[in-house]
């Protein structure tokens, strides 16, 4: 078994993602989806577009996985984020995990998709139904530590 | 030495174009390509003086260290997930 | 929508359950899965049977779910536990569920997961490689509040 | 009066059999119950004095008070999930 993540503009299929973990030697599986809901801040949203530094989102993801795999001790990690245009109720992330006990699968799971939120090079452009249209407000990227 | 700069979303739209090669003298870090690009003015005025960068897809901040031929991209607050 | 509970013989399938929630209200899915592992304490573990108060378990299970639903407002909740024999990888329990946010999904499932092993009235008998097998122990059962 | 015992897990394995019914005077509450069952010597006094309990399907204590025809289970640690 090995970390699997993956960004790019293919529909995401959860169950799929859910089938590339699990071990024998786990007792806990955890499956976060996000998905695109209709409404942001009391406003009717009708879709979103993820933009995204392909190459760099494919890399930082590739590494914030194995920095989770290292620090829960296990490699039945799979992520993937779509880019892209979608509609209502599309997932745009999915994290799959498995772990021998449930409380390090929730904790995992949880720091993975904080991480994407602060890590990635993704940005959302917000559609709602009146016709206008924004991007999400976000969070200042990382900067590497002083040298 | 050249560097090729990237904008992406309200940056791209802020400046109007996705990426644009940049001559810069050599050892330049990378708070000489902002300030040069600042200093031409509309649209590239609109940039932030301290946006968040990714030098050859590395994090990197204004006092990251540019060679020829890097990619540099300016990168607003991100928002994934 | 609604929460949806069962308690029962059938294979668990994962994918299946999950189907039973998400809407367009929502942001976030989690899917808890609990599976059978190879091993428990160091020893290696050949299988699991599950033994249930069925009818009881159930009316438990629904009443815990909707307890959950109550408390994070959200009706997209599905859990089901499996009762019988079952072999190393099969899951014996599985949540999903879906909320508005993130956060309140994770704690909901969470949540559901711990009071399903407080409140339940199944057992779990383990059978060891070696040919030996045990009641694996257990939480003190609920009593009502004094009247 | 007439109730339905059962016993599941390790203490169906104590006892030796599932199910029991069992007559106890009107009133009796699950206490008179668990003292009637141990009283009868073994396997019935393999049961614990204080074992969990469920009368008709819901969580119970010693105090409860019993009916005619309540379903009273003997309940061992539970161990779902």
């Amino acid at each position: 078994m090995a970390v699997w993540t993956h960004v790019g503009p293919e529909p995401i299929d959860p169950a799929g993602v859910l089938a590339r973990v699990g071990s024998a030697d786990d007792g806990a599986v955890v499956l976060f989806v996000g998905i695109v809901r209709n409404h942001a801040e009391g406003r009717s949203v009708s879709g979103m577009t993820y933009e995204a530094y392909t190459s760099m989102a494919a890399s930082e993801l590739a590494a914030l996985a194995s920095e989770a795999a290292e620090r829960w001790q296990t490699d039945r990690i799979a992520v993937v984020h779509r880019t892209g245009a979608l509609t209502l109720g599309e997932p745009s992330v999915a994290i799959a995990l498995s772990t021998p006990h449930r409380a390090e699968g929730y904790e995992a799971s949880r720091w993975i998709i904080e991480a994407i939120k602060e890590r990635l090079p993704i940005w959302k452009h917000e559609h709602f139904v009146d016709g206008e249209s924004r991007w999400v407000p976000g969070r200042t990227p990382p900067t590497p530590a002083a040298s | 030495m050249q560097v090729h700069t990237l904008f992406f979303a309200s940056y791209r739209e802020l400046v109007g174009v996705p990426r644009l090669s940049v001559t810069l003298p050599g050892g330049s870090r990378a708070r000489e390509l902002v300030v040069e690009l600042r200093a031409r003015g509309a649209p590239f005025d609109r940039l932030p003086e301290r946006p968040g960068l990714a030098v050859n897809e590395a994090w990197a901040s204004l006092d990251t260290e540019l060679g020829p031929g890097d990619e540099i991209a300016f990168i607003p607050p991100v928002a994934g997930g």
